[in-house]
């Protein structure tokens, strides 16, 4: 299979009757993804895009067998919806909804850990695997199939380079976006072995952003276990220490999660380091023609 | 990122049962007067700038006082001050106690462990960047465990405290941890910590509350922080906006491409003046609120770089178009429009009819920005 | 194990802010009768005993009221009860309020799952054991997750409530976690939990504690329940011991080793009467204490069982011969002992300079032990 | 190796300045058992029965490598003590503590588990293999090596049993005491499949109490998972319902749990089944005898 999802995926939407919910359940179901099941309490029986929803995710998951879950619902309640489908026995856990408090993610994290499941963000843009399946919110236009895995901490910008990707003429295995929030279900260095052990990816690309030390992180890590080539972009080269730009996680805080201490800690490890995200195709085209040729 | 003043933070200790100085905030030299004129206060007393920013130390914003009439001297000058950049509008005026030792300590965040932290050293007083790493102790908390008897033990040791003052510590630290949880603290800082008799005394307080935990603590939602009046207002309209040293706008819709637009423009000669993101949205009424917004921080130009998402392409023409019209003509400006993605070929079609070209790469997109600017486009080449 | 009665838990009950009926605890006809009368308990009334077992309401032990009169009258009836062994020496006299349903809740714990289980039924106000089991919704809650909205979600579901009165249990279900985590409870149960208008009410209270962790709540330590006198000395003294119905007196070391010194008596036609669990202690002064106190206890015949482990033969030896010099003539009983284990040797050597002869075969003490309390000593095979 | 122990088994004793943590330090000395510290905060420096004494878990493990850990301390500190361990890095904890209330325990088991440790006990008498190591406070006397596993939920009655195993000239492999408490870190159904794996174990007894339904899972673990005999014995059949009998986990509660319901369940299971504990010598020698000639 390609990473943490495949056409054997069954997605459960929660928060499937509010707007992004819906919204994206359709964008879902437009990629090809299995939507078994949405889950708003009180609403069971309805329907929303051809998919019945339930009144819990244990509901959901008897009827339909669900085995995956994108969480759209506000953040006060998201630690309730995340434990709802870890109990139910979810293993696939994809966050969307933004605004979390990190001391609930705390909880969300190591219960989720406790149980045998992975949580994908919060406040991110989820996983997709063309071909076979999204659970999340990355555009579907941006994709094509192919061999190139794309692991990134951005949103939006992680579509554009998807999207560079495929205007270059290469396509993806799989796209992972983990989100740029103080606590992450997974990082860079757990999501690393995936790509790593995947075989329909050949190359990863990895975008960075400042902030914490999980690129420096990611770094020690392809250093020892990665074998294929990995072409890294970090974001913020010119922001100035101390002031937040957006993600809680782009803080520069005391020296350390600079861009140059990522740059220079990818580049020590052997990381194909690019300065711009537009010259991530070419990068990418020039490592597969040089392993091709190998 | 909620960050208290001292005093702030100390009303949070005191509910907590942290034990502080005698003190009280004040907002002019009369009223420091009569702080220890009516005994509230015992002399000699420390008159602190409330003020965000470290270093009051050194940078003269903080003085002494043994008489009334030093006190309303002393305030009147630091009530003065520009402290780097803060204006000081309010000090806190506290009683000076006899200190044996100072100690730090903070619980904060382990990103990479994902659990809290707490630190101690022996070295309280300074800055703890410049505590040498030897002499810090780092004790990972884990969330479902919390704060046990060993962790506490640990950093006790490392203080080499012993007796009712390690009692007095043990109760300390609990009361750090609670305050950290409970209120959903990013930072709970204590430094100096000081050793009193007996006892230990926070001497100083730095809480930093997280943003997105004021649905639970309304209160914080209201403190005033570091915030600039135009960011204050993308705050309460819930558009995240950051003004830097420079003139050329930035408004894109993400955190991470948003600096990637700023990184780029910066290579290209520019100086980024205001972040403005859009986030996700596809209300183009919001769109147009955050023109209007970035129109009042006089750029000299602005870059629009979209990539469209759940942020659709033509939602933002639209809100643009319609922003474009209500702009004053004091605060209009050049654009240049980068759009692609989701509804892209819309977008551009809305824009061409209200006469902006849209562009597609985002290297020439930056270099027009600069050039619209006014200043001269480098090489973009890293050095 | 801590059970207290109705009226107990109500007040823990009441501390937590579940809703109850008004009520007061009263001892005596008087008093019940000035209850409803000084307004402070509205008519008509409820009356009941304060007892531990269950199935009062078919036992006689609840009663109603219209008038002060016949609350006296009732109260007077119910006071003179014994109620499966217990005397009824208090009584709850509460509000009877118009209720549309009942309901049952209970918090208790799942050894297996190694988790708190919150059980609830739209079947309130029979005995839970009777309830099929697909009318219980039985749901785990993980102790570092707690008791989450979704849980609760699920109970007032299968409560098939919905508007204010789901709201109303919604936040008793809050309570009950609560009450079963802070107050270190065994039991949380709530049966009938009656809806009253637009909230649910607690009619019923069944709360035990865990004995061990009295030291957190000392009050707890306090409370009378169902012990005998000769119990209640024991627990003083720390040793476990149980009176059962029969009449040889059992001392061993361990819970294990002490039932299975009872199957066996049992099983060779014996009728244990006492069960004395020494557990592991090296002190013969508490040898000496329990032998007194099995003799305060006047069984026909006492086995010891003794392996030694951390109590060693000689320790026991010794506490027993100190013993049997201060055993009043009437309570002195005829002695079986079976020692084996740490310091065997030493023990049997005490023994003998007693004149008390040590046997070491577990199938041969257990007849000799029932053949001295004057029983006919039965095979033992199984039937 | 045994089962959990073996002689690479290197213990710290928590509480060894007590008088049960002297005595037993001790005697597990005496086992043979490498007990390389101790640890008892404040006292570090000291030296008890030959064993230097830390003021941390942390310290013991730094300076002499221990990975198992016996837990005498008083209970309200227990919790403390366990947590202290299991962050130490240890991962074999014996609580011998008893009277730990079972809501400490719930956070020390999932907290145990979540970091990979196992705890048995508390209120047990921990584990021993002759010839190897003991960790915890069986007897030294009643062992003697063979291949004859024992696993129970009673202490002194396990004494017994093992002394009676020692008496009809067999010997044990392991003897593992799992305590009697309504939350036990090790199970029946934890312990078995460590028995059926271990190659040096021909045979278990399994010594059971009534209350709770851990002989009831047991069987239904042995049913379908336990190759090797097993000789079955429960005490507590002439216990009357609703009546405490020293240990928190015998008590009998509503219908379930009585020896009657555990001694199906395990005759079902194919496990052979004795009445009383003074039967069980025969039961294991005629059983081992049956093996052989098959």
């Amino acid at each position: 299979m390609s990473v943490l999802v495949d056409s054997d995926t069954k997605v459960v939407v929660q928060g499937i009757t509010g707007h992004q919910g819906t919204v994206h359940a359709r964008q879902m179901l437009a990629f090809g993804t299995k939507v078994v099941a949405g889950v708003t309490p009180g609403k069971a029986g309805s329907v929303v895009e051809g998919v019945p929803v339930f009144d819990s995710v244990a509901d959901s998951v008897a009827k339909t067998g669900a085995n995956a879950t994108t969480i759209f619902v506000p953040a006060p309640f998201a630690k309730d919806a995340l434990l709802e489908a870890v109990d139910a026995g979810i293993r696939l856990c994809v966050i969307v909804t933004e605004h979390i408090p990190f001391h609930d993610m705390l909880t969300m994290y190591h219960y989720a850990r406790l149980r045998g499941a992975r949580i994908i963000g919060p406040n991110c843009p989820g996983i997709a695997s063309p071909g076979k399946a999204k659970v999340g919110i990355i555009p579907n236009v941006v994709f094509r199939p192919g061999r190139v895995g794309v692991v990134s901490r951005s949103g939006t910008l992680t579509y554009e380079i998807v999207n560079a990707i495929k205007e270059h003429g290469l396509g993806q295995s799989t796209c992972l976006g983990l989100g740029g929030d103080p606590v992450v279900g997974t990082s860079f260095v757990d999501a690393l072995p995936l790509f790593e052990q995947d075989p329909e990816t050949d190359l990863v690309v990895m975008v960075g952003e400042i902030g914490g030390t999980a690129e420096e992180d990611a770094a020690e890590y392809i250093r020892h276990h990665v074998r294929k080539p990995v072409v890294a972009y970090v974001a913020g080269r010119s922001a100035p220490p101390g002031k937040r730009m957006g993600h809680a996680g782009a803080i520069i805080a005391r020296g350390k999660g600079t861009a140059q201490s990522k740059l220079s800690a990818l580049e020590a490890a052997g990381a194909t380091v690019v300065t711009f995200p537009y010259e991530i195709p070419d990068a990418v085209a020039q490592l597969l023609r040089d392993r091709g040729t190998r | 990122m909620v960050k208290l003043t001292e005093w702030r933070g100390k009303e949070i200790f005191r509910k907590y049962g942290v034990s502080l100085p005698r003190g009280q905030v004040v907002r002019s030299p009369e009223e420091a007067e009569r702080a220890v004129q009516a005994g509230g206060v015992p002399l000699p007393c420390v008159i602190k700038a409330q003020v965000l920013a470290g270093g009051r130390g050194k940078g003269g914003a903080v003085r002494f006082a043994s008489t009334g009439a030093e006190a309303r001297e002393a305030a009147r000058a630091i009530l003065g001050l520009d402290f780097q950049g803060e204006k000081v509008r309010e000090l806190l005026v506290e009683e000076k106690l006899a200190i044996t030792r100072e100690l730090y300590v903070s619980m904060t965040l382990d990103r990479s462990q994902r659990q809290p932290v707490l630190m101690a050293s022996g070295s309280g007083g300074v800055e703890i960047e410049n505590v040498p790493d030897e002499q810090i102790t780092r004790i990972p908390v884990h969330p479902f465990e919390g704060l046990s008897g060993f962790h506490k033990r640990r950093v006790i040791r490392a203080w080499g405290l012993s007796g009712p003052v390690a009692r007095s510590a043990d109760a300390l630290l609990d009361r750090v941890w609670e305050v950290f949880q409970k209120e959903d603290a990013e930072l709970v800082e204590i430094n100096p910590l000081a050793v009193v008799g007996d006892a230990v005394v926070a001497l100083d307080a730095k809480v930093i509350i997280e943003d997105d935990a004021t649905f639970r603590h309304p209160q914080y939602a209201e403190v005033l922080d570091d915030r600039t009046p135009l960011e204050e207002i993308a705050r309460e309209k819930e558009i995240a906006f950051v003004q830097l040293d420079g003139d050329i706008g930035v408004i894109a819709n993400g955190a991470g491409i948003t600096m990637a637009t700023l990184d780029v423009l910066q290579q290209f000669g520019g100086r980024p003046g205001v972040f403005l993101d859009l986030g996700g949205t596809d209300d183009p009424a919001k769109v147009t609120e955050a023109f209007l917004l970035m129109a009042r921080a006089h750029p000299k130009s602005v870059f629009l770089n979209i990539f469209g998402g759940v942020t659709r392409c033509d939602t933002v023409a639209k809100g643009l178009v319609a922003a474009m019209t209500q702009v004053p003509e004091g605060e209009r400006f050049p654009l240049v429009a980068r759009i692609r993605g989701n509804n892209e070929a819309e977008g551009i079609e809305i824009l061409k009819a209200a006469g902006i070209t849209a562009r597609r790469e985002l290297k020439e997109s930056a270099q027009a920005a600069v050039a619209a600017a006014g200043y001269t486009v480098r090489d973009g080449a890293v050095p």
